[in-house]
């Protein structure tokens, strides 16, 4: 028995959520749905012991980066891609949410799906989610993270697609795969230029050999620049960036659960995590920072932007959650990886408890999800109310809960290394308020004001405990969550970088000025923050619950920008309209009928045809007259002379054709 | 004397006519005529040839040739016969049954 | 010109004049006479080349027998002038003519020009016995050529069997 | 060693097939038996040649060889390295498989069914492990007639039309590298060499006169033997555009053949390439190679966009083929030895999958006997297994990673990445559109409402069913975590390939060759050496 | 000169197929049994292969250097005794159930045996001239021998007209050739100066009549029509003996007249080309088996052609032109014994009256005669020429001696004709397995074969396969034994 046991075993941590997928998969389809849960349960939860017991030991050795190769899953010439797990400090934040948060949603779907057909499929899919995540964040490879990479898409895919019958659902979840492949595309190419530059693609020795790589200067396409540009289309695919983020919200379609688990807390962070993972590439390549923080800042406005007037309340936490993701790139695009990180986890809380929370109220109304059919509900389910309320104040970034310090920490990067113009800050901040508006506008719409649905048609309840508990949790954590941060406010130390430090290890960008100026700046950033998000609240309060009727009016005043917005800038639209139906009419009516059937088949059957019409020709010479032939045997006769005279008869030719 | 090359060349002339003739008459009969007009010219060729030579081969083919032609006129005439019994014609574009 | 000369010309004018009227004849008795003017002018040629031998067989086999056996078929299936049917198009094309003579153009000057020194050696003294030259014919016959000349016994028999086989009428 | 062991494989099924011959043709529950037992029992002998085949070992193992025909020589010389040896295992795999497959679809004219079957697999297996040229060709040839009966007469509606397509083109093809195989011999047979005056005609005598220059072609005269040889491969392949014979032969033949055409026969191209185009014209395969290339990535882009708007389910998945076989091309006309080694693993990896593929779009047959797509819908509620199936051999086939599909994939661009980089950047856009259609077609066939009411009351997959779907899971998983089990034993085979594309004029420093033919003793140390090298095995 | 006694031992397989000829005229007032009389023919075909082995035994030149009895002679005395033994066994069957007189029909067919015979072994033009018509004459003769069939009649008529015609162009080519040299014996003529342009054009005139025989396009026109017409034993004779013997000796004329060689390449070149396209895609869209087979064995002459330019092009230095001679004798043999196979099923198939011989006819044959159809399919791969029949090596060594003399394109071209002519064959592989037979068909119950035609099948089937798996065997005899001038080109 080795002295650390889950150190050495840690492929335990992604197989238990396998196991209990195969077998709920293979043969939970007869089983009731206490067994499902038991074992969907027992494998999560096992799961996240085995992780705590994990982090525990890799405290307990110092915090020490840790490397298992277990097997060589493909070996070729001198490319390598073992099945190799790693703990380091990352990767505990990572291991902690994924199999945390996951546990919790685990346990609220046990009650939300309690009354849904494929219940063990839904808990097979979404362990099964579990152990490709898990795969994700330990890999230490970038081949086998990008097993991981493809599964939780996979998994997400079958997610989405839960409710099959539905062709929104199916739709979504294809679409949701496809997209996420073309960030792939790019995620490969990636991989490809930096094995054929350093010759591996283990993180240990990859990012040493990089570390020795000279930077490149702003603006050069070096190596590194077009890699990490590579690997940032990726993430884009999969955190749902410009331009490839459409496929989130529909991604809504699956189970509130699959929402918050996978499209708000852990699935749609991996971008997050791989360019945080591969910063010392980034580092080296100033203009792949730069584009990432210019398409983090610019996603973060544009799908807040949207989020203020979608009604359906799925749909607003899913902008929420690309604007977030946006936030979390901004942080690493301005160097700010380990506030990115923060945020991811901040996120990761609050966002779970928004969806939850939602889901809950779904839940409650029977299926509902526009809102403008909801309102006045924290009456009846007041716990619910009370959580939504926690995830609304911390994502508003409200003091003391947890989403105020990470965004703090954003805006306060994005402040001071925006190379002075303060355009991406400036963005943030308007994202800040925009943010804090839709949300409150979510809460104001959802639970204040009058019922505008009809009672006696949809039966108000509250969740169960199964799903309040998770709640309550993970409300908890959204209040907490962020303490880490909060002795900076005292000129204390932050814990939660200093935790990351060896792996962003002088990496973040340098400050620049004084550690005292630093700190006033510091309070002067997060009051400004603090205000907008309190100006946000605010509008949404004077427009939702003072003059209920103004939205309308505003809405039909400026109909153009409002329905651009609730159209979400016809971007989908455009999509279909540039990619995707040129393509399908380019491949079916000039590449299958034009160019297979008609030009490549068409030349192959003219081929033949024509053989056949010369051979018809031929077969026309034998009239059956024997004069004709006799005329053959003349003609070939004087061809047999001609051909053997020919040496002889070639002056005479000549002759005649000068 | 007369040189050879005359004589050849009237072969040359005759064996052309019969050619022109197998092609031009439709007539069965006449047609065989016409090759018979052709070993006639290939005939001619031969003793001239053999005049040239000094030899007597050439003669002697000349009689082979005559001899197979007479059982070809046999032959000949038996199908000529049949086929006028068959179809009543004797031309010989009339019989083409077989084609194609 | 010497006589020999004027014969050959005249003789090959009447073969010529015969074979172009075997063409131009309609009526195939009248083509078979033709015919038999072009064998009988021939006979006159063989004669002038010396092989009064050939010349006897061209007249009586083939002047004499076969032809006979050709005015003999056209009367028992009491042949009709011919009928002049332009069924096939390349034959009445108008380009056999041309062709036949570009042909028969080609193979004359070939055949000349090859034959151009052979006066010479044909000119061989001692030429000219009739009586010797048939018997060196039969002498050869029936010893250097035996085999050929054996063959076309069973050829024979081959017309005979044919002329049975395909003007038999049918079951007796 | 076992000695006679490839014979043995060759001829098995053809005693087989004399086996058959006596049984009542209406007795078709003994035929099916006997039929399937003679599979398995092949299937064991190629397990067998497996476990003795040597790891690491680049050169040809298990060599027969005999004198058959002096003029010109063809000898019956028989040997296997690595990459012959999984297609010899794939082929004895898929055959019982199809058996299986056929059960009880195939009802008519059952006993020349399996014979068919199992000539067809002495062809394949033939193929796979001639060494001599000429034999090469001639079990390339005799394999024809077998599969053009299996189309023709069990095929669909267009049988006979699609059955003369596929001969035709195969035989347009391979006629010309007969030619090509002649002159090649012409080319040699001019030259004094010890081992080749005993007349032997086979890859690896060809190449050593070529390493040791004794044999030097002229750079057109190589090109033209090149291509003459390429066509006919490529047409198997069927590279982008001779392909448009696969989609009829597949839409057309029954599910076997299907198994047989896509997962065994198609391979025979890739193989042939590698065995003889690349190490046989090394030159002129480089000059060629830009060219190919293009070809291939056409191929991946065209098959993929022409698959996606099929509305005919067995159709995209042919065109799928066309797609993915244009990776296999591509990978091996990189001349990286990762790519090649992606492309040995792909060709495994598709024989698999795409088989996979066509026993469930058969199966789909069986129960509405469609292939159209709009024909189906919502099929995953009346029958969830054939559902999950179908996705999980989907998704090996577009490449998911753990599963088959992405091992050889993701090699091939990789190598393909380290010696043109834009060649890789626009396969891999393949990646992308193997996931559209089928996704899409998946989308089209299980999910959403119910729109047919024949449909709602199709059977689940039976038992027999279920056990062939499950054998080709489990070897599709198994093949996408245990790659190294397999690359181990074609590694070697795969770098040769590569060796043999240097000649010793370029490479001054070229070692004794490990591949020498007619030396049957192994060179241990080296071998060893070559292998950890290799390998890094530990 | 008087023959001498050894002479008569180099003609005795001739003088044996004559004298049952006439035997069989002789006896047959006597007996009326059709059995004893095809015994009898049977029994002098086999006689008379089976007197090559005396010949052999005393091979050399006889009569006066006209006859030459060699390994070439042999070879081709022992492929036409084949054919002859064969046709007679085929034709049995049919004379009996067409009615027709089989005493003569056996007679004619021993003489032109006899003829073709006598074209293998002759030495000198005019008894090739002999031969040729013994075997031509035979050949009108059986052609029309169907008297009441107007098909049969008009085949006799086209071929006797035609043939005659080429006969007077090859007999112009044998007065030319005289006329150069001096001579008409080959041995002597390979002497004498061969740049006149006489002789060339003597030579090409005797290519225009022999590439009649042989069906070369264009002078293949005849061939369809006349196979058709023809009863079918006869154009599986045809199709295999004449042919043989025609080529045989046009070998022999250019393999012994050496200095020809040189110009003749582009004629053979041209002739094979044409003649590939010629019978393949006139194959194509033939709807009559028996028509189909005609058309398809121009095409094979077109591919013996293709052997023939490679021979041509051999220039004298360069050794190795033995093989490609070869090839032609290899290919002949195996092509004969499939295609008489061939029609031995058509010919039986065709049933009273050769009613059943369009592609209709086979539709299902499968089903209703497996082992004809499987039979008849070996027959049809061999001619397409795929691995392990005699037809593939055919081809491989065609190709071999063509990529030999360096004539890609020429094989290449021959390969696109393999690949034309895949289809007809094809085509009547697949109606046979791949169409349903129609009701009517399937009613009818299955042709039962005689003994002879069994046999004759099984020698093919055995003789397709033989050459197909050992090839060897008889190369290496053509190779070494039956080469003009004792291999002298090896």
């Amino acid at each position: 028995m080795p002295t650390q046991p889950m150190l050495e075993y840690l492929w335990i941590i992604p197989l238990l959520p396998l196991v209990g997928s195969a077998i709920n998969g293979l043969f939970g389809a007869k089983w009731s749905n206490a067994i499902v849960n038991s074992v969907a349960l027992g494998s999560t939860g096992l799961s996240f012991l085995c992780a705590l017991e994990a982090v525990r030991e890799f405290f307990a050795q110092g915090q020490v980066l840790v490397r298992r190769e277990y097997f060589d899953w493909i070996i070729a010439g001198n490319f390598r891609a073992g099945f190799d797990l790693q703990m380091d400090q990352l990767t505990v934040v990572m291991v902690l949410v994924v199999t945390g948060v996951g546990f919790l949603i685990h346990i609220y779907s046990t009650g939300y799906m309690a009354h849904e057909g494929g219940y063990y499929r839904f808990f097979s899919y979404l362990n099964l989610f579990m152990f490709f995540m898990l795969i994700l964040v330990l890999a230490a490879n970038y081949v086998l993270l990008f097993v991981g990479w493809e599964g939780v898409g996979l998994a997400s895919y079958l997610l989405i697609g839960f409710y099959f019958l539905r062709k929104s659902a199916s739709d979504a979840g294809k679409k949701a795969f496809i997209v996420n492949r073309i960030g792939d595309f790019g995620f490969m190419l990636g991989m490809f230029l930096l094995f054929r530059t350093f010759g591996t693609l283990d993180f240990t020795t990859l990012f040493a050999k990089a570390g020795q790589w000279p930077a490149e200067a702003m603006g050069v396409y070096g190596t590194l620049t077009i890699a990490s540009l590579l690997l940032f289309m990726g993430a884009c695919g999969k955190s749902a960036q410009l331009p490839l983020y459409v496929w989130l919200p529909d991604a809504m379609e699956g189970p509130t659960p699959v929402s918050a688990l996978i499209h708000a807390a852990t699935m749609v962070t991996a971008g997050v995590y791989v360019v945080a993972r591969s910063n010392i590439l980034f580092v080296h390549a100033p203009t792949a920072m730069f584009v990432v923080a210019v398409v983090g800042c610019a996603t973060a406005f544009f799908a807040a932007t949207i989020g203020l007037v979608q009604t359906d309340i799925k749909k607003v936490l899913a902008y929420s959650t690309v604007s977030q993701l946006g936030y979390m790139f901004l942080a690493c695009g301005v160097g700010a990886f380990s506030a990115g990180i923060f945020h991811l986890m901040t996120h990761a809380f609050f966002k779970a408890l928004l969806f939850l929370a939602a889901g809950s109220v779904i839940h409650a109304m029977g299926g509902e999800q526009d809102m403008r059919k909801m309102g006045g509900l924290w009456k009846t389910i007041p716990w619910t109310f009370a959580t939504m309320l926690i995830a609304t104040l911390a994502i508003a970034g409200i003091p003391l809960f947890a989403g105020f310090f990470s965004k703090d920490a954003i805006l306060f990067a994005a402040f001071q290394n925006s190379g002075g113009s303060h355009i991406l800050y400036i963005f943030g901040l308007l994202t800040a308020l925009l943010t804090s508006f839709y949300m409150f506008r979510l809460i104001f719409l959802t639970f204040s004001g009058k019922q505008r649905f009809d009672e006696h048609k949809v039966h108000i309840h509250e969740s169960p405990w199964s799903m309040l508990g998770p709640l309550v949790i993970l409300a908890l954590l959204s209040i907490f969550g962020g303490w880490f941060a909060l002795p900076t406010f005292f000129q204390g130390p932050d814990y939660f970088s200093n935790f990351l430090a060896p792996i962003f290890a002088g990496r973040e960008l340098a400050e620049t000025t004084s550690e005292v100026l630093v700190h006033q700046l510091e309070l002067i950033l997060a009051g400004v923050a603090v205000a907008s998000a309190l100006l946000g609240w605010a509008v949404a309060y004077w427009l939702y619950v003072k003059r209920p009727g103004k939205p309308e009016r505003l809405a039909k005043s400026m109909a153009g920008v409002y329905n651009t917005l609730l159209n979400k800038y016809y971007v989908d639209e455009l999509y279909a309209a540039v990619i995707v139906r040129p393509l399908v009419w380019l491949s079916t009516n000039v590449l299958w009928k034009t160019v297979d059937a008609g030009v490549i088949d068409g030349t192959v059957n003219g081929i033949a045809q024509g053989t056949g019409v010369v051979g018809d020709q031929v077969r026309q010479t034998q009239s059956g007259n024997t004069r004709s032939y006799a005329v053959w045997v003349l003609v070939g006769a004087i061809l047999v002379i001609a051909v053997i005279f020919w040496p002889i008869l070639k002056p005479v030719a000549g002759m005649a054709q000068r | 004397m007369v040189p050879t090359q005359y004589y050849v060349i009237l072969s040359a002339i005759l064996f052309g006519l019969g050619v022109f003739a197998f092609i031009f008459k439709r007539n069965i009969i006449s047609i065989f005529m016409s090759i018979e007009l052709m070993l006639n010219a290939v005939n001619l060729a031969f003793v001239a040839f053999s005049q040239a030579k000094g030899q007597l081969d050439g003669q002697i083919f000349v009689l082979f040739v005559i001899v197979v032609a007479a059982a070809e006129a046999a032959v000949g005439l038996g199908i000529i016969i049949l086929i006028a019994r068959n179809r009543q014609s004797l031309n010989v574009e009339r019989v083409d049954l077989l084609k194609l | 010109m010497s006589l020999s000369l004027i014969l050959f010309f005249l003789l090959a004018t009447l073969a010529v004049i015969g074979a172009v009227s075997l063409i131009l004849q309609r009526h195939p008795i009248h083509s078979a006479l033709s015919l038999i003017v072009v064998m009988v002018a021939l006979a006159g040629l063989y004669l002038l080349l010396g092989a009064e031998f050939v010349a006897a067989v061209q007249i009586i086999v083939y002047g004499g027998a076969i032809m006979v056996l050709f005015v003999f078929v056209i009367m028992l299936l009491n042949a009709a002038a011919e009928e002049r049917t332009d069924i096939s198009k390349i034959a009445n094309s108008g380009l056999i003519l041309p062709l036949v003579a570009v042909l028969t153009a080609f193979l004359g000057v070939t055949i000349a020009r090859g034959t151009e020194f052979m006066q010479a050696a044909a000119r061989a003294p001692g030429q000219g016995l009739v009586l010797a030259d048939t018997r060196a014919l039969s002498h050869m016959l029936f010893t250097d050529f035996v085999y050929p000349f054996e063959l076309t016994s069973f050829l024979i028999l081959v017309a005979i069997l044919g002329a049975v086989v395909l003007a038999q009428r049918e079951n007796q | 060693m076992t000695p006679g062991l490839l014979s043995v494989l060759i001829f098995f099924p053809a005693c087989g097939v004399l086996a058959l011959l006596p049984l009542r043709s209406d007795d078709h529950t003994w035929i099916r038996r006997l039929a399937l037992t003679i599979s398995l029992i092949e299937f064991g002998f190629s397990l067998w040649l497996l476990r003795n085949a040597r790891i690491g070992w680049s050169g040809y193992q298990f060599q027969e060889f005999a004198t058959w025909i002096h003029y010109p020589p063809i000898n019956y010389h028989l040997g296997v390295d690595g990459i012959s040896l999984f297609l010899v295992l794939l082929t004895t795999l898929l055959t019982p498989i199809s058996i299986l497959a056929s059960w009880s679809s195939i009802s008519h004219r059952v006993k020349e069914f399996f014979i068919m079957l199992l000539l067809l697999e002495v062809g394949v297996v033939g193929v796979f492990l001639s060494l001599d040229l000429f034999l090469f060709f001639l079990f390339w040839e005799v394999m024809l007639i077998p599969m053009a009966f299996l189309i023709g007469i069990w095929g669909h509606e267009r049988r006979v039309y699609a059955a003369v397509k596929f001969v035709l083109y195969t035989m347009a093809g391979s006629i010309l590298m007969l030619v090509g195989i002649i002159w090649l011999y012409n080319s040699t047979g001019t030259f004094d060499l010890a081992g080749f005056h005993y007349g032997k005609f086979d890859v690896a005598g060809v190449q050593e006169l070529l390493q040791a220059g004794v044999l030097s072609l002229s750079p057109r005269t190589e090109m033209l033997l090149f291509l003459s040889f390429f066509l006919a491969f490529a047409i198997k392949v069927p590279l982008f555009p001779l392909h448009t014979w696969l989609p009829d032969a597949h839409v057309e033949a029954p599910t076997a053949g299907s198994v047989m055409l896509a997962g065994v026969l198609l391979k025979m191209g890739t193989y042939g390439m590698l065995r003889f185009c690349l190490p046989l014209f090394p030159e002129a395969a480089h000059r060629a190679a830009p060219w190919v290339a293009a070809l291939a990535i056409v191929g991946i882009i065209y098959g993929a966009l022409v698959a996606m708007v099929q509305p005919n389910l067995k159709k995209l998945v042919a065109y799928s083929s066309v797609s993915h076989l244009g990776f296999v091309v591509l990978g091996i006309f990189a001349f990286n030895n990762i790519s090649i080694q992606g492309a040995v693993y792909q060709m495994l990896a598709h024989g698999i999958s795409t088989g996979a593929l066509f026993l469930l779009v058969g199966m789909l047959y069986d129960r509405r006997h469609t292939f159209e797509m709009s024909e189906f819908g919502g099929l995953a509620m009346p029958m969830p297994k054939l559902a999950a199936f179908f996705l999980f051999v989907a998704l090996s086939s577009l490449g998911l990673p753990i599963l088959n599909g992405f091992v050889g994939e993701y090699l091939i661009l990789l190598g393909t990445y380290q010696v043109h980089w834009t060649w890789a950047a626009w396969a891999a856009t393949g990646v992308i559109l193997s996931a559209c259609y089928l996704l899409w077609a998946y989308q089209r066939v299980f999910f959403g409402e119910i729109t047919h009411d024949k449909n709602r009351t199709l059977p689940d997959i039976s038992s027999r069913e279920r056990g062939i779907l499950i054998a080709m899971a489990v070897i599709t998983l198994w093949m996408g975590i245990g790659s190294a089990y397999i690359i181990r034993r074609t590694a070697g085979s795969s770098q040769a390939v590569l060796d043999q594309m240097t000649r010793p004029q370029m490479h001054e420093a070229a070692t004794p060759k490990l591949r020498t033919p007619q030396d049957a003793t192994p060179r241990t140390a080296q071998r060893t050496q070559l292998a950890a090298e290799r390998l890094g095995t530990r | 000169m008087i023959p001498r006694p050894e002479d008569f031992y180099r003609v005795l397989p001739e003088t044996v197929w004559c004298l049952f000829g006439v035997l069989a005229m002789v006896l047959q007032p006597m007996v009326r049994s059709r059995h004893v009389l095809s015994a009898l023919a049977f029994a002098g075909a086999l006689l008379g292969t089976l007197a090559t082995f005396l010949s052999a035994a005393h091979s050399g030149p006889a009569f006066n250097g006209l006859i030459q009895f060699d390994g070439y002679s042999l070879f081709f005395h022992w492929l036409i005794g084949i054919i002859a033994c064969m046709s007679v066994l085929v034709a049995a069957p049919y004379l009996d159930r067409e009615g027709l007189e089989p005493a003569e029909f056996y007679a004619l067919l021993l003489f032109a045996t006899a003829g073709m015979g006598v074209l293998a072994s002759a030495q000198e033009l005019l008894t090739g001239f002999i031969g040729l018509e013994m075997s031509s004459i035979s050949s009108y003769i059986l052609a029309g021998y169907r008297r009441d069939s107007l098909k049969s009649s008009e085949s006799a008529m086209k071929y006797f007209l035609l043939g005659s015609f080429a006969t007077a162009f090859f007999l112009y080519g044998i007065a030319l050739v005289y006329g150069a040299t001096g001579t008409t014996n080959l041995a002597l003529m390979s002497a004498t100066d061969s740049s006149s342009t006489l002789l060339r054009l003597g030579l090409s005139l005797i290519l225009i009549g022999l590439g009649f025989k042989v069906a070369a396009a264009p002078f293949q026109i005849w061939t369809p029509d006349v196979y058709e017409g023809a009863p079918t034993p006869v154009t599986a004779l045809f199709s295999a003996g004449p042919k043989a013997a025609a080529f045989a000796l046009l070998l022999r004329i250019f393999a012994t007249v050496h200095a020809a060689s040189d110009f003749w390449f582009w004629a053979f070149w041209l002739l094979a080309i044409l003649t590939m396209f010629a019978g393949n895609l006139g194959a194509l869209v033939q709807t009559n088996v028996k028509r189909l087979l005609a058309y398809s064995s121009i095409a094979h002459a077109g591919y013996i052609l293709v052997a023939f330019a490679a021979v041509t092009f051999m220039r004298s230095e360069i050794d190795g032109a033995g093989p490609a001679y070869a090839a032609i004798l290899f290919y002949l043999a195996s092509y004969a014994l499939v295609k008489i196979g061939a029609f031995a099923i058509v010919s039986e198939l065709g049933g009273k009256g050769e009613k059943n011989l369009s592609l209709d006819d086979y539709a299902g044959l499968s089903q209703r005669q497996p082992v004809i159809a499987a039979t008849l399919t070996l027959f049809l791969l061999s001619l397409l020429g795929l691995p392990i029949t005699a037809g593939f090596f055919g081809k491989l060594y065609i190709f071999k001696a063509a990529v030999n003399s360096h004539l890609i394109w020429l094989a290449v071209l021959m390969a696109v004709n393999s690949v034309i002519g895949a289809y007809y064959y094809l085509r009547l592989i697949v109606v046979m397995y791949m169409r349903e037979p129609s009701p009517e068909a399937l009613q009818l119950a299955p042709v039962r074969f005689s003994v002879g035609v069994n046999v004759v099948l099984v020698i093919a089937i055995l003789g397709t396969l033989y050459l197909g798996l050992f090839p060897n065997s008889i190369l290496q005899m053509i190779l070494q034994r039956s080469l003009i001038g004792g291999g002298r080109f090896q």
